[in-house]
């Protein structure tokens, strides 16, 4: 384990930003955090629950796939991916570091999704325990330890230092690339920091939340069951909860003409939207309710059964906070017998 | 996929001058849709036109941009020529590369340029056009004219001379409005009655006319060609067809005191009456507030003195539905009420009279008999004093007067000025005014007999006050001219008050959906080249509901207004404009914002089920437009927020096309 | 080889009764303005949705201008004021969203006023050239 | 602290319910935490007692729900609607989304509703318990061992600090009493902004505008935008998208909806209060509103039924559209 001083934050950045972007958590200038480019001057912000999700790095929510143009009878393909450079992201909790896990067991298996496989390919993360969970986190229905992060490098930050372990060979070649501002240390004060925190998860309003009612196999008896009407009967159908979230990865492929060519690009979806895969033949969930249970379904049942009993959602807290209606998938496990 | 065939014209050299016309017709040949391109001189010379018939034939073409001089000059023709070749007229765009091109732009290349950049943004269009079809409707051939003053009576008597069936509703037991209580008429002083009557019985007794007298009209639906009305003719508990107009019952009925509205109130009626001699129909009415038989039951008098036996104490409200092809609405005028002006003394003083109830105590026939007798003591007044303006031109007091000028104040107040002379040449006749307005054949000529044979004394101010005195009344007033206030004991003031439209007309603009402005005046579809039409399709305007107006005016334009509703009934068909806006119910919210903008009343809704996106089922209420009704201006498209409103012909999406080609 | 001077795109949304005949009128008179107005033509001004306008402001129009019959002689009787009114609002908050104000403009030109249709344009021009290229609403895309 | 108390508004719809006058209640249900609330349906007594909340965070609004719940369920439903709700439900009914004759509108003082973000600005993330005292809002976190008291004024909304009515502009019944239409600073942002120059008001738009993720639940929540079909949904539109691509598409997006509730928006709050990037979207919609009361005279969408919206209107003597900003630059 290495570890350096805060006062030198500033420079370790600094070097990072040498080889890489950088990503640190700042302020979004309205109240909230947000992953920001650094540089001199932008200020890191303690606030680790950024208002969206750092799955944009991997899957940004809009991204262009080709161009083509249309001549005659002749149509000419153009590859206009941008090349994606190396970056770091700073500051990732355990929860979001975990999401991107889940995100791999999508676009990684066969057929790769090249786009979003080589900005993997080109990120490191640099998680951070996360010490001050909020009452809208249960991070740990999920067996995520917001004490032990993930990521190529985790990181503890302590009143006065940030403290390093690489997991990975892309996280000990950036370690290795910081040697002279780090010193090696060892883990005692990252010990003490996470009984602290797991403290605190003792005490979280949504520790007793289980996941035992869910998972692969009850597909049928939570289809049907008649809560869905009233869970969903406020659903006003907008994005909010799957747009914050770190593991929603639906998208849409659109074509959008300029003029001189056709640029074919995707975008996040939302299954709250009524035109969700919406095909040629038609919508295939009519209503609200439907939709309003595939997003829950997919995270609680369809995910689990196709992962091996992973589930798509750790508990990061954003839908609960950020739904205009208040209705989450706390509300809608707890309906369906998620309570111990 | 359309497949487009572009025609450049060259139009000799005034567009192939300044644009290359193979370089258009070369570049075009590779947009989206074009499968033939050529260019030639004269495109809209008959070898042209044939180029463009051939190609039809040829290419199978289904759309064609012509790039040309501008399509208010040949839109039209080329419409014809693809329609002779058998594709839809409306598949037809117009690129206008003369007057908006070649002519305005000097340099080759610059025109050249523009020229395929206005010839993709029609073939954008094209893509995107949909063959149109007019709408067809039949016309029924009867009019309907609202309202039987002079106005209403001369349009009636114009459609009924064309040979079509004409009925007249009047709220009033008679026809003859307003005119029929004038006395003399200016500028000739011709007495109205000696005019008026006459065109009254040519009513009553033209075949083609039915007179819905004491009658309103209570509903109204459809559209231009297709009224249905419904007509509630009151109650008048006198069977009309019976009823010979002897007046035994008149004479006899005891109910004697009860004001006689043809006379404002000046003097008395029977329960039982008939408004004049001269009515039409000449058909006694009973009033049901004054009868003691309708209100207690108890009399009966009149039912016995007719030998007809044409009263019916049982009469009930009749409804009385009819089709019509158009409507003329002629409701007319009425003065202001004179309530309001406490400086007058109107309220206050029985010597304080409008123009109109002046026109009644000059009338022969009127409560005087003719003899100008003021109505506190009947005594001939000596001094009188006319005031002009009486709510007129009044910005400043909108709350009680108008801000217009009402027009005829001017002319009838130098006829009364001038009969008090030359009938009692031992009056004062004072007349203040804001300005005099005499325009129109012989009025100035009128009003200058007034002053100077007739001395009438013009002066140019206002009356502030008026205060009743004794026998007199004080009259307040400032001399403009010779700078100095004025104080002149009067024994009669007589108000020029503004005039308004009838209070009917408001609910029947709604009824009509027809346009009015503030001040409650019908509004034309063209203030200066349609005058006498509503932009309500099928509604026209006759008389001073338009807007102030004297007698002969007011003939002039009843006539207009005939010849309008001629020209319209003499059609079996009306061919509609296809370039109509249409609702796409599925995402109709029906919330009524486009039918507020709908200057023509061409929108109304309907609740309809529909299948909603999940498969359950509502009631929706959903906008209709009759294409009949509608002149395509759009404005519902953009005041709709959905989106369901769009333009057929010039729908957002060809739009947009064009924005994109241009932008290209 | 060309001076490559900066042309604006001008897009020009004109009513069919008035303002279309104003610039046919300008035609018709050999009234010179610049080629880089292109005009749409539509029924009446009111026809003229807010999403044209910004449809042509992110297609790389420099300016958009609506024309309409002058107010009291719309074809339509009305149209022409809704569109006052619309795109008083409209103006007034493309400049509150910090957009040049001589973007856009409405004006009001007659079937006669062919030389009003020149003036106007030669001064639109002019003043969104001075502008320079529209970068405030513009979608990258369709520009390159 | 609202004034009225949740036993008041339970007994009603209770009483209501049972006795069949109604045959659900539309109200603000419980949540996991004190302050979230979800607009909820209910249909029996045990419902409402159990799980009707009503305090200080029930700023939801719930007219723009009964364009579906009145299609929805037979009979009537009641409505809980606050001084600023009643506003939006007669906008409703002028353009007649709603069948009036479903609705039993409850009318219920409000003494302006708290923003959880300023609670938590004040106190902090990570609260476990919020009481409702005459002092302010008493939370309790788990970081801190003392709960901090927060006054009503400290964390009142900014849609609620600058409220422009407590008077209850349509009813059925009224519980409590309703005030009267206020004077109220809400121009006054619109006005700073107004104040920028060009270059300063486009930074600022910019700034606020690229947060903007285009989840549409500013105008999935919008009691004016129940477009059957939103022109942003349709694909035909020209205007179709799910995402921002560009900074074009954000500002597109809301100049758009803000023309569209142009005249409509009754000024509720609701956008700015849902939006999770925190964009100021009422400033757009107050900009309109500002507008048309300075170009047009004073309107206020909602305040009665029926009423010609502004854009629907016109006077031969409008201010021209070249004038509008003359007009501003002499004030």
């Amino acid at each position: 384990m290495r570890k350096f001083s805060l006062s030198v934050l500033s420079e370790v950045f600094a070097e990072i930003a040498k080889n890489a972007t950088l990503y640190i958590p700042a302020t979004d200038n309205a109240g909230g955090a947000k992953f920001t480019k650094w540089a001199e001057g932008v200020e890191y912000l303690e606030t680790l629950n950024t208002v969206k999700s750092p799955k944009d790095f991997f899957f940004p929510h809009t991204e262009d796939l080709m161009e083509f143009k249309v001549t005659g009878k002749n149509i000419e393909l153009f590859d206009i991916r941008e090349e994606s450079e190396d970056f770091v992201v700073f500051g990732v909790r355990a929860c979001d570091v975990k999401s991107f896990d889940i995100l791999d067991r999508v676009f990684l298996v066969d057929p790769v999704d090249t786009y979003y496989a080589s900005r993997r390919e080109h990120g490191v993360i640099i998680s951070l325990a996360c010490t001050r969970p909020a009452e809208t986190c249960f991070c740990g229905t999920f067996d995520i330890d917001p004490a032990t992060p993930a990521g190529d490098i985790s990181a503890w930050k302590t009143e006065d230092s940030i403290y390093l372990e690489a997991n990975t060979a892309k996280g000990e070649a950036l370690l290795a690339k910081l040697d002279v501002l780090t010193e090696e240390c060892d883990t005692e004060a990252v010990e003490t920091q996470q009984e602290k925190i797991r403290k605190i998860m003792d005490k979280l309003p949504l520790k007793d939340l289980t996941t035992d009612s869910f998972g692969g196999g009850k597909t049928l008896d939570l289809f049907n069951s008649e809560k869905w009407a009233e869970l969903s009967e406020s659903c006003l159908g907008c994005g909010t909860c799957t747009f914050v979230c770190p593991t929603c990865q639906c998208y849409d492929i659109k074509d959008f003409n300029t003029g001189n060519g056709v640029i074919r690009y995707r975008c996040w979806d939302s299954c709250m939207f009524s035109e969700f895969t919406k095909m040629a033949h038609g919508n295939s969930r009519l209503s609200q309710l439907e939709r309003f249970r595939q997003r829950f379904m997919h995270k609680l049942v369809y995910y689990p059964e196709n992962n091996e009993g992973i589930f798509s959602c750790v508990g990061c807290g954003r839908c609960l906070s950020k739904c205009p209606i208040s209705m989450n998938i706390v509300k809608v496990m707890k309906a369906l017998g998620g309570e111990k | 996929m359309q497949r487009i065939g572009v025609f450049v014209c060259w139009c000799g050299s005034n567009i192939a001058g300044t644009v290359d016309v193979h370089t258009v017709a070369e570049a075009l040949k590779s947009e989206p849709g074009v499968v033939f391109s050529t260019d030639y001189q004269y495109m809209c010379s008959q070898a042209g036109q044939d180029i463009i018939k051939n190609a039809i034939k040829e290419h199978n073409l289904t759309g064609i941009v012509v790039c040309s001089c501008s399509p208010r000059m040949h839109e039209a023709t080329f419409r014809k020529t693809a329609a002779a070749a058998g594709i839809n007229p409306y598949m037809v765009e117009i690129a206008n590369i003369r007057e908006q091109c070649s002519w305005v732009h000097k340099d080759m290349q610059t025109g050249t340029e523009k020229a395929i950049i206005l010839g993709k943004a029609a073939v954008a269009k094209v893509n995107l056009n949909t063959p149109l079809t007019p709408g067809e409707s039949p016309v029924t051939k009867r009019a309907l004219v609202i309202g039987g003053g002079i106005a209403g009576i001369q349009t009636a008597l114009d459609i009924a001379d064309a040979g079509f069936p004409v009925d007249i509703v009047e709220t009033k037991p008679t026809i003859g409005g307003k005119m029929a209580q004038l006395d003399k008429t200016f500028p000739t002083l011709d007495c109205a009655a000696c005019i008026l009557t006459p065109k009254m019985v040519d009513v009553a007794q033209n075949e083609n006319i039915r007179i819905f007298s004491y009658s309103e009209v209570q509903e109204i639906k459809g559209f231009v060609g297709n009224f249905d009305v419904t007509i509630k003719k009151r109650a008048r508990f006198v069977k009309e067809e019976i009823c010979t107009g002897c007046g035994a019952c008149v004479e006899k009925c005891p109910m004697k005191k009860i004001p006689n509205e043809f006379n404002l109130g000046m003097d008395n009626r029977h329960a039982i009456y008939i408004p004049f001699a001269q009515a039409v129909p000449k058909v006694a009415t009973i009033d049901p507030n004054a009868c003691n038989m309708l209100k207690k039951g108890k009399c009966g008098i009149c039912s016995k003195v007719c030998s007809a036996g044409a009263i019916d104490y049982t009469q009930k409200d009749e409804f009385i539905s009819e089709k019509y092809g158009a409507i003329v609405v002629a409701t007319g005028f009425n003065p202001i009420s004179m309530e309001k002006f406490d400086e007058y003394a109107y309220s206050q003083s029985k010597d304080v009279i409008t123009s109109l109830e002046f026109e009644r105590l000059t009338n022969a026939a009127g409560p005087t008999a003719g003899k100008l007798l003021r109505p506190s003591d009947l005594k001939h007044p000596h001094t009188i004093v006319f005031v002009q303006c009486v709510g007129s031109r009044c910005a400043a007091c909108a709350e009680k007067g108008k801000e217009y000028c009402s027009k005829i104040c001017c002319m009838y107040t130098a006829k009364h000025a001038m009969l008090v002379r030359d009938k009692y040449p031992d009056t004062e006749v004072y007349v203040f005014y804001i300005d005099v307005r005499t325009p129109g054949k012989n009025f100035d000529e009128f009003y200058r007999r007034a002053v100077e044979e007739y001395g009438v004394k013009y002066v140019k101010g206002m009356v502030g006050k008026v205060t009743p005195e004794g026998d007199k009344l004080k009259v307040q007033a400032s001399d403009l001219i010779a700078n100095k206030q004025l104080h002149i004991d009067a024994d009669l003031v007589v108000l020029a008050a503004a005039i308004e439209p009838d209070k009917s007309a408001r609910p029947l603009a709604t009824m009509l959906t027809a346009s009015m402005d503030t001040n409650d005046f019908f509004t034309e579809a063209h203030p200066k080249l349609r005058p006498v039409e509503s932009p309500t399709a099928g509604v026209f305007l006759s008389g001073a509901c338009q807007g102030p107006k004297d007698i002969p005016e007011t003939v002039s334009q009843a006539s207009a207004a005939a010849s309008k509703v001629i020209g319209l009934l003499v059609k079996d068909k009306l061919t509609g404009n296809p370039c109509v806006a249409s609702p796409n119910e599925l995402m109709c919210n029906g919330c009524s914002t486009c039918e507020r903008v709908c200057p023509y009343g061409a929108i109304t809704y309907e609740d309809k089920e529909f299948m909603m996106p999940d498969r359950s089922k509502a009631i929706r209420r959903v906008a209709q437009v009759n294409p009949a009704v509608c002149q395509g201006c759009g404005a519902c498209t953009v005041a709709c927020m959905s989106g369901a409103m769009d333009l057929r012909g010039f729908m957002g999406s060809q739009i947009i096309a064009e924005v994109d080609a241009i932008c290209k | 080889m060309q001076v490559n001077e900066y042309k604006p795109l001008i897009v020009a949304f004109c009513c069919n009764w008035c303002s279309y005949a104003g610039a046919d009128l300008a035609g018709n008179n050999r009234l010179a303005y610049p080629a880089d107005v292109k005009i749409i033509r539509v029924p009446c001004s009111c026809r003229v949705n807010p999403m044209f306008i910004l449809r042509a402001f992110q297609r790389g129009a420099d300016g958009v201008i609506i024309c309409g019959c002058h107010p009291g002689d719309c074809h339509y009787t009305s149209g022409n004021y809704y569109t006052r009114r619309r795109m008083a609002l409209l103006f007034s908050m493309l400049d509150y969203l910090g957009i040049e104000r001589e973007r856009t403009r409405l004006e009001w030109v007659s079937a006669a006023e062919g030389a009003k249709f020149a003036a106007t344009m030669n001064d639109f021009v002019e003043k969104v050239t001075a502008l320079g290229e529209n970068k405030r609403l513009e979608d990258l895309r369709c520009k390159r | 602290m609202q004034k009225i108390t949740r036993d008041v508004l339970v007994n009603k719809a209770v009483s209501l319910l049972e006795a069949g006058e109604v045959k659900a209640v539309l109200g603000w249900g419980k949540g996991e935490f004190s302050y979230d609330v979800t607009p909820t349906v209910f249909e029996s007594a045990d419902e409402l007692r159990e799980n009707f909340v009503w305090n200080d965070f029930c700023g939801a609004n719930f007219s723009k729900y009964l364009v579906s719940k009145t299609r929805k369920i037979q009979g009537k439903i009641l409505v809980f609607l606050k001084p600023c709700d009643t506003y939006s439900f007669n906008q409703l009914l002028t353009e007649h989304r709603f069948d009036r004759e479903k609705v039993y509108a409850v009318g219920v003082p409000c003494e302006g509703m708290a923003d959880i973000a300023k609670v938590k600005a004040l106190a902090g993330d990570g609260i476990s318990a919020i009481d409702f005292t005459d002092a302010g809002l008493v939370v309790t976190t788990l970081y801190d061992d003392e709960p901090k008291t927060i006054t009503y004024a400290d964390a009142l909304a900014e849609r609620c600090v600058n409220c422009k009515s407590k008077k209850h502009v349509a009813y059925d019944e009224l519980l409590g009493e309703s005030g009267e239409v206020l004077e109220s600073a809400r121009f006054d942002e619109v006005e700073k902004i107004e104040a920028m120059t060009a270059d300063e008001r486009f930074a600022f738009w910019q700034g606020e505008l690229s947060r903007c993720i285009r989840c549409n639940a500013c105008r999935d929540v919008c009691p004016a935008c129940t477009c059957e079909k939103c022109v942003f949904d349709n694909p035909n539109s020209g205007a179709e998208n799910k995402a921002p691509a560009t900074s074009f598409e954000e500002q597109m997006f809301h100049i758009i909806r803000a023309f569209h509730v142009a005249g409509r928006c009754t000024d509720c709050g609701e956008c700015s209060r849902v939006c999770p990037q925190n964009i100021p979207l009422h400033l757009l919609n107050r900009k309109f509103i500002r507008d048309i009361d300075n170009f047009y005279g004073e309107y206020q969408a909602g305040a009665e039924v029926g009423s010609r919206a502004p854009l629907v209107d016109y006077n031969l003597d409008d201010l021209e559209a070249s004038d509008v900003f003359d007009r501003r630059d002499t004030e």
